[in-house]
């Protein structure tokens, strides 16, 4: 490690804006073949620092830098002309989320070739010929493993896989040949299955001797990969080290709290292969209460079509079913498109199902008009991935608790009404002077709770979250978990927790359902089917999920 | 015919009986500063598009008549003093019982399109505007409306025309260009196409040939090579000087004078008086007062406010007339003081200029004896509790320089208590307010050569009797008027007239409007006819 | 910190001077003693002064007292035809958008041919049905508009009703009346309230324009666009006739424009 | 399948068109007043036969779906009937005046694409960027018909460098065009610079900026291209303000054109000339959306958007 070349090297990089310091003297160095991770949750100014190895601050961003070496060019008094000829050439960069990333009104083969068309070849510089250029397309696409790359060259990014799509962009990125690849983010959109293949890719990069600087909120991402973990918080750099050192023993008390938020799935031991599927049976399901307890929800055989652009059928969710009783937490989980969401809409009665039936507290809740559900509704509430879409703009907090409080409630005196909000805000760990705020004043993790609350205030018996916590930090993330799992523990309130993330159900539920194109391929207690899956694409799934060691 | 800021000639449209004879050989208009030169192209910026009324029989434009004249000739031509020449007709006779008008023809003449020009020609154009398909009001009533009889060939250059009563101003109006030739030709083939016009169907025997017509934007004529039968006395005789003659359309005052000053065009017609300022000094300008019935106002005497003469005179005389003038026209138009304008031949009493003045505390007084002596609350005099107001019905659009005289009446006559509501109506509104007299006054000036415009003004059930007059004597000496070709009786028996309306305030006339053209130094032998309309037949433009 | 001064100031210069249009057509004679329709003919052209601070017409009527009572015209035809299509708009868009698929589609192609023609030609169509005049013009201006409010309360129907928070209220058992009383409406309205603002200065070009071209109220009513259409003639020798109206007409459509803009940045910055 | 889309397409065209006329059809049956009059003009004294004979004529003797009928059928024979107050047919009457207003719509609608291009493109920087918003802004509140008479007296009466009307060459056409360019320019300018800035501020564009591509480059080969979409969306408007625009620059410039005959008509109650306008601008308006549904196509690779222009968008 330390007789390679080194690629980045920076020593107290300040970024303001105004008054405020985003970047406080950052120093961070990477050699060739080497990898480095810059971990922080949202606002730690890990991408400002990626940025700024750039050039890319945002206008009104200024920077105070010692030392700013990047692949042997000393960038510190670089013009942005001077920035443009190392860009691409010298720096490249992944950015999260290549359908936004890379122009979606032009080809693939276009994007990459752009640096080509900037720089010239790699080297030399001298111009290339069209047709050089497609051919240097075309073995770049097939360098990060892009099936018949000529052919995907011609597409349009909206054509192409979220994995796909990733690969291209990282084909972009090394078209110039550079020394150091910026990767901000480079996995969060993705599946975790792809994840693991793009991670996979960016190691073996790294391994022909590419400097990568990785920025990351997820520890566990970039457990695998980087050989050195910088820890971010408030601008600064609190702890940094060899990545078993910093994940093994934590210095500073952020990582230390990191550590301890990020949710762990238990090591998987994949013992004998059943071929097939488990779904359509009628497996109890009943823990928690015992088996004594009546369902809360029933759901039997439940089937929803939709009909594809060309014509044809797609079955989103098929042939499921599944009980819940009482106080218990069942976990559904698979990737984008695996037909999570429909279920959940389902079994909340907002889409009716083509097959099968639900049942609520022992009645039939599909299949009715919604009239005769209207009453019922305070029953089953829905805490969802968006709350401030969830809320209605011009409504106070208060307002909006207020408004999930049943008929009864409502009709209480109004000190008695207040009392309740109070109480209900309370048991989500909100101070009661939130209550004259607007949706979009508050923090992510406020609207989240504030949505919990609303959905408590009618008394529900089941809670149905469809990716509460995804769109939150780490640290955030953990605390809206306990508080579900707290919920659970003292209400009795039933959960469905519809997420991609394994961790996040193994952590809440005591059951899971694994749904990939709309059945249910594996169930059973979730120490069970995480330990020992047995169905192939639940073990692929487990097995893609990032582990610290 | 609605375009002429000085005389708003709604009733035309109206009319039974309109002369408008023109004139060719009148005044020059233009004198060339350089040297003349053969051939060229002189550009003319006039204000109205003439599209959809082409057809000379039955338009009753004013531009019309200005554009088609250079290429439609008449029997006879009138010079700005009134004599009647001969045209296409060397000599005629009139008949004792002058109910019978016979013409003899030129012999040389063929029209444009190679049709020869005979008593047969002459037949088939009176025929035709006195057909109902024609749906001509203006020709069919130049040609007399209900007094005409008929035309008769009598040998192919001898033609008749026999009228039911005696018609003097027949002459006169024989020489106007909507008693001009068409080709027989077009009339056999084309003559559904007339109002629409253009090359190939406007064709007459003129000096010049329509080209070229795109409507909205411009009209050009090419010199007719073969013209040789001008109207005797005419200082051009022969084919036209110019090559060609360009008309563009410029509705715009202001942007037909900037035409003009920048060298866009050489001459404009009805040019603005307030932009002669703007005009200077560099440019030739020839205002000619128009004939006819001055711009008036009508008082309705049927109508409770008007019918007391006392009130009418005190509203004529209510305000100060020659200052609203001065104002609006800026000493181009004179304000008027007879029923009919110094130009109309055989008629002006001229006498009575300067006999009426503004005069406040009389019209005061007078109202008060008539009895409005109250004031409500709004400074109008009442009688009986009942304000006095008129109701003044306009035809729209209303030129600005009326409107801004109309502003200046109302403000006058509001000083003195008496209110004047302005109702500008769309044609459809005001044809149906003035068909049942629902109003108390209206306003226009009557574009005519020919005095005889008072029988339609003045005339009981007359379709220009805007005042609703039904008075014997004077329908008495309107009738032997028009009976007499003596034109010193017509002049006695239109004084009489004059003065009987100066006594009885039915119409107020208010300014003499006129027809000015302007046109630049580097064009010359412009002539004007007696409305002050531009014939080009002798025009040259100069190095 | 300056840019955001400037753009305040900006957005107060133009609150208060709407303020000021609005309180002329409310009240003209606090500007100006003269009667609008007063001439004088001593007075005629004159240009720009202490006495006449517009200067004067043909008529010598003061230009500037002109333009003052000028506003009730311009303002009520733009608030009134305005707010008419507003609330036409909002009914039907509204209707529409909770209707079942087939009356939408139906409507929304109706609608769509009506929007398939310019708005100035709207009106001018509308004109021609109406005939001239002072009310028919407010009326072909509404009619003019209320084809967008119609398609936009629509569009924020569909997007309200498809949003989280009706779904939540849906969720929470609330009737659908209820939920169409407390979320579906007034969150349609805003963002057309917003749009009505800008809409005010549209509307009011177009009934400017239409009396331009003749067909709105006759002189010597004093109106804008008529004001205008007088001064056009003396371009040359009094600027000012034309000029003023012009000038209060587009000072009046920018500031409700900024006024608009300003109140949608404010919506939008709270949605995202 | 492509077919059935192309069909389907063509029929929603004609259902509009359709529509359109209609729509004219019905509501002029309202206008108040008899058809007949109108024709002959306030003047004429016809008699009542002749009223009668023409009314047979024109067939308005028939039931009221029996004239819709032939009015339909005419329609498709591309006969717009005739003219009450030219005595032309319709068709000739939109004929002879097309080419003026096109000649107009054309220059108007250069300038203001290179004048909202420059100013979205070339003008860098807040202060300048300032300036010229407030410039657009100006611009898109005056009403045309005033920036119409400010050009004239500034650039005919004042210096006198163009032609104060007429529709003779290049000359006369710039002040027009002008005209009706400077708020078009100024709505389309700024529709392109807050397209561009979005795009400016969208990943792909920091990701095209990381290779080293310079402003020109990120600005042609990327951002324009976003920028143009919203713009589309504005061709209906802009279209809208061309023949609108064209009304009232017509009638102060002096200058033939179909706006002059649209005026014309309406002040003159010419049905047959309103109609005809009536369905020629529908048949514009299912073209030029026509022609936006494809430029999207071309320019944005993803789902097709919405089939319909947007306008008034300000």
């Amino acid at each position: 490690m330390t007789s390679s070349r080194e690629v980045v090297r920076v020593s107290g990089l300040s970024v303001r804006f105004g008054q405020a310091v985003v970047v406080d003297s950052v120093s961070l160095s990477v050699s060739a073949g080497e990898c480095l991770a810059i971990v922080g949750e949202s606002g730690s100014g890990k991408t400002l620092t990626a940025k700024a190895l750039l050039g890319l601050l945002p206008d009104g961003a200024s920077v105070v830098v010692d030392e700013l070496v990047i692949d042997g060019v000393d960038a510190r008094r670089n013009s942005e002309r001077d920035w443009r000829r190392i860009r691409g050439s010298r720096v490249g960069l992944v950015s999260q989320d290549a359908l936004v990333s890379l122009d979606p009104l032009r080809r693939v083969g276009a994007e990459v070739a752009e640096v080509l068309e900037v720089h010239g070849a790699p080297g030399s510089g001298e111009r290339m010929l069209r047709a050089a250029i497609v051919d240097a397309v075309t073995g770049l696409l097939g360098r990060v493993a892009v099936p018949e790359p000529a052919e995907r060259a011609r597409q349009y990014p909206h054509e192409l896989s979220g994995g796909l799509r990733q690969r291209a962009l990282i084909a972009s990125a090394l078209a110039g040949e550079p020394g150091i690849l910026i990767a901000d983010e480079p996995t969060t959109a993705l599946d975790v299955t792809v994840q693991a293949q793009v991670l996979d890719l960016l190691s073996r990069l790294r391994a022909d001797g590419l400097g990568i600087v990785v920025i990351s909120h997820d520890l566990a991402v970039v457990a695998g990969i980087a050989d050195r973990v910088a820890v971010m918080k408030d601008g600064r750099i609190v702890e940094e080290g060899a990545t078993t050192e910093v994940l093994s023993n934590p210095q500073h008390p952020y990582t230390r709290m990191l550590l301890a938020a990020a949710p762990r799935l238990p090591e998987p031991s994949f013992p004998e292969l059943v071929e097939g599927s488990v779904a359509g049976g009628f497996p109890s399901t009943g823990s928690g209460g015992g088996d004594g307890v009546a369902p809360v929800l029933r759901a039997t055989g439940l089937g929803r079509d939709f009909r594809r652009a060309d014509g044809g059928i797609r079955s989103a969710v098929d042939d499921v079913s599944f009980t819940v009783r009482a106080g218990a937490a069942i976990g559904v989980v698979g990737e984008s498109g695996s037909g999570k969401t429909t279920l959940a809409r389902l079994l909340l009665a907002f889409d009716e199902p083509d097959r099968g039936s639900v049942a609520l507290e022992g009645h039939e809740w599909s299949g009715i008009p919604e009239r005769r559900r209207r009453s019922r509704r305070g029953g089953i509430q829905y805490i969802s991935q968006d709350p401030l879409g969830s809320f209605d703009p011009r409504y106070t907090v208060a307002r909006i608790v207020a408004e999930g409080l049943r008929g009864d409630a409502r009709g209480t005196s109004p000190g008695g009404r207040a009392e309740r909000i109070r109480h209900l805000l309370d048991s989500v760990g909100l101070d009661a002077s939130l209550e004259g705020r607007r949706p979009h004043e508050l923090s992510g993790g406020q609207r989240q709770r504030v949505a919990i609350a609303r959905a408590l205030a009618s008394e529900p018996r089941i809670l149905v979250c469809d990716e509460p916590v995804s769109a939150l930090d780490v640290s955030i993330q953990a605390t809206i978990i306990d508080l579900l799992a707290g919920l659970r523990r003292d209400l009795g309130v039933a959960l469905v927790f519809v997420s991609h993330d394994l961790a996040v159900v193994a952590q809440l539920c005591d059951e899971v359902l694994v749904m990939k194109e709309g059945r249910v391929v594996e169930r059973g207690s979730t120490r069970d089917v995480f330990e020992n899956p047995r169905h192939p694409f639940t073990r692929a799934l487990v097995a893609a999920v990032p582990r610290m060691p | 015919m609605f375009s002429r800021p000085g005389s708003f000639r709604i009733a035309g449209s109206l009319a039974l009986v309109v002369s408008a004879a023109l004139v060719l050989a009148g005044c020059s208009a233009s004198s060339g500063a350089g040297e003349k030169v053969e051939g060229g192209t002189i550009t003319f910026g006039v204000d109205v598009d003439p599209v959809g009324h082409l057809d000379v029989h039955s338009s009753q434009l004013d531009i019309n008549a200005i554009l088609q004249r250079p290429v439609f000739d008449s029997l006879v031509s009138q010079t700005p003093d009134g004599t009647i020449v001969p045209w296409l007709a060397t000599k005629w006779q009139v008949s004792d019982d002058q109910l019978q008008y016979t013409f003899t023809l030129r012999d040389d003449v063929t029209f444009s399109d190679g049709e020869k020009f005979d008593a047969a020609a002459v037949k088939a154009n009176f025929d035709h505007l006195v057909d109902p398909a024609t749906e001509s009001a203006q020709a069919s009533s130049l040609i007399g409306g209900a007094y005409y009889a008929g035309t008769e060939v009598i040998d192919p250059t001898t033609v008749r025309v026999s009228f039911t009563q005696p018609y003097a101003p027949f002459l006169a109006n024989a020489a106007s260009v909507e008693l001009g030739f068409y080709s027989p030709k077009v009339l056999a083939e084309h003559a559904n196409e007339l109002k629409a016009g253009g090359p190939g169907i406007s064709v007459g025997s003129g000096p010049f040939i329509l080209s070229k017509y795109t409507p909205g934007s411009e009209l050009v004529y090419t010199k007719n090579p073969n013209y040789n039968w001008a109207p005797e006395g005419a200082t051009a005789q022969g084919p036209a000087n110019i090559d060609e003659l360009d008309v563009k359309i410029l509705p715009e005052s202001s942007v037909r004078t900037s035409a003009l000053t920048s060298g866009q065009v050489d001459v404009i017609g009805d040019t603005a008086p307030s932009s002669l300022p703007q005009i200077g000094d560099g440019f030739t300008v020839t205002p000619t007062e128009s004939p006819g019935v001055p711009y008036s106002l009508y008082l309705n005497v049927t109508r409770p406010v008007f019918s007391d003469v006392a009130v009418r005179k005190a509203f004529a005389g209510g305000f100060d007339l020659d200052a609203a003038v001065k104002a609006v026209f800026n000493d181009s138009y004179q304000r008027a003081y007879s029923i009919l304008g110094p130009t109309t031949p055989d008629s002006y009493d001229a006498a009575l200029e300067k006999s009426a003045s503004f005069d406040a505390d009389a019209a005061n007084d007078a109202l008060d004896a008539a009895g409005w002596s109250e004031r409500d609350s709004d400074g109008y005099r009442t009688k009986n509790g009942e304000r006095l107001s008129a109701r003044w019905i306009s035809y729209t659009p209303v030129n600005e320089d009326n409107a801004n005289l109309a502003n200046l009446i109302q403000d006058g006559l509001k000083k003195i208590g008496f209110e004047v509501v302005h109702d500008q109506l769309e044609p459809g509104a005001y044809l149906d307010a003035y068909l049942a007299g629902d109003y108390d006054l209206t306003d226009w000036g009557f574009l005519s050569a020919d005095a005889d415009v008072l029988r339609s003004h003045l005339g009981t059930g007359g379709y220009q009797n805007a005042s609703h007059l039904s008075d014997p004597e004077i329908d008495a000496t309107l009738a032997s008027a028009v009976a007499t070709t003596d034109t010193s009786k017509r002049a006695e028996l239109y004084t009489k007239l004059q003065q009987w309306n100066a006594e009885n305030a039915v119409i107020v006339p208010l300014y003499v409007p006129e027809y000015i053209l302007a046109s630049s130094k580097k064009v010359g032998g412009i002539e004007v006819d007696i409305h002050g309309w531009p014939l080009f037949s002798g025009a040259y433009v100069t190095k | 910190m300056r840019a955001r001064l400037r753009g305040r100031l900006g957005l107060i210069s133009a609150a208060l001077f709407l303020v000021v249009v609005i309180v002329m057509a409310i009240a003209p004679w606090i500007f100006t003693p003269i009667d609008p329709l007063t001439t004088d003919t001593s007075q005629i052209l004159q240009s720009p002064g202490w006495g006449h601070p517009f200067g004067t017409d043909q008529t010598g009527r003061d230009v500037f007292t002109r333009v003052v009572y000028g506003a009730s015209y311009s303002l009520g035809v733009g608030a009134g035809a305005t707010a008419a299509a507003l609330i036409v708009g909002v009914v039907v868009g509204t209707l529409v958008g909770l209707a079942p698929r087939v009356v939408d589609g139906v409507a929304m192609r109706g609608v769509e041919i009506l929007l398939a023609f310019p708005e100035f030609l709207i009106a001018l169509f509308a004109i021609a049905v109406l005939g001239p005049g002072p009310i028919n013009v407010a009326v072909a201006v509404g009619v003019a508009a209320l084809p967008a409010y119609i398609r936009v309360a629509r569009a924020e129907t569909l997007v309200v009703r498809r949003s989280g928070y009706v779904e939540a209220a849906k969720g929470m058992g609330m009737h659908p009346l209820r939920v169409a009383v407390s979320h579906v409406v007034p969150n349609t309205l805003r963002p057309l309230g917003v749009i009505a603002t800008i809409g005010i200065g549209t509307t009011i070009v177009a009934a400017a324009g239409l009396s331009f071209l003749g067909l709105g109220p006759q002189d010597p009513t004093p109106e804008w666009g008529l004001l205008l259409s007088g001064g056009r003639n003396l371009l040359g020798q009094a600027w000012w006739v034309a000029f003023f109206p012009g000038a209060m007409i587009t000072l009046t459509v920018v500031s409700a424009t900024v006024v608009g803009r300003r109140l949608r940045r404010a919506r939008e910055g709270r949605r995202s | 399948m492509i077919f059935r889309r192309i069909l389907a397409r063509v029929a929603g065209m004609l259902v509009v068109v359709w529509g359109a006329a209609t729509a004219a059809f019905l509501v002029l049956k309202l206008v108040p007043g008899d058809p007949v009059d109108v024709m002959l003009g306030v003047s004429a004294q016809a008699s009542p036969e002749l009223k009668q004979s023409i009314r047979a004529e024109l067939g308005l003797d028939q039931p009221l779906l029996v004239q819709y009928v032939s009015y339909l059928s005419r329609l498709v024979r591309g006969d717009f009937g005739t003219s009450y107050q030219l005595r032309l047919p319709v068709t000739d009457v939109i004929g002879q005046q097309l080419g003026y207003t096109l000649q107009l719509a054309a220059a108007s609608l250069a300038l203001a694409l290179v004048i909202a291009l420059a100013g979205a493109v070339l003008v860098h920087g807040r202060a300048a960027r300032g300036v010229f918003s407030v410039l657009e802004l100006l611009a898109i509140s005056s009403p045309p018909f005033w920036i119409g008479l400010v050009l004239l007296s500034v650039f005919a009466f004042g210096l006198g460098w163009f032609p104060v009307a007429g529709a003779d060459g290049i000359q006369s056409l710039v002040l027009p065009a002008m005209t009706i360019a400077l708020p078009v320019a100024g709505i389309l300018g700024q529709v392109l610079r807050t397209g561009l800035e979005d795009a400016e501020e969208q990943p792909f564009a920091t990701t095209a900026r990381a290779r080293g591509a310079g402003p020109a480059r990120l600005v042609l080969r990327h951002t324009l291209r976003h920028a143009a979409i919203p713009a589309l969306t504005l061709a209906g408007y802009i279209v809208g303000s061309l023949l609108g625009g064209a009304v009232i620059v017509e009638s102060v410039f002096a200058r033939p054109g179909l706006g002059r005959v649209a005026l014309a008509a309406i002040t003159n109650r010419d049905l047959p000339v309103v109609m005809g306008i009536i369905v020629f601008t529908a048949i514009v308006f299912v073209l030029v959306n026509l022609l936006v549904d494809l430029a999207y196509r071309a320019i944005d690779p993803r789902i097709a958007p919405p089939t319909t222009a947007i306008r008034g968008a300000r």
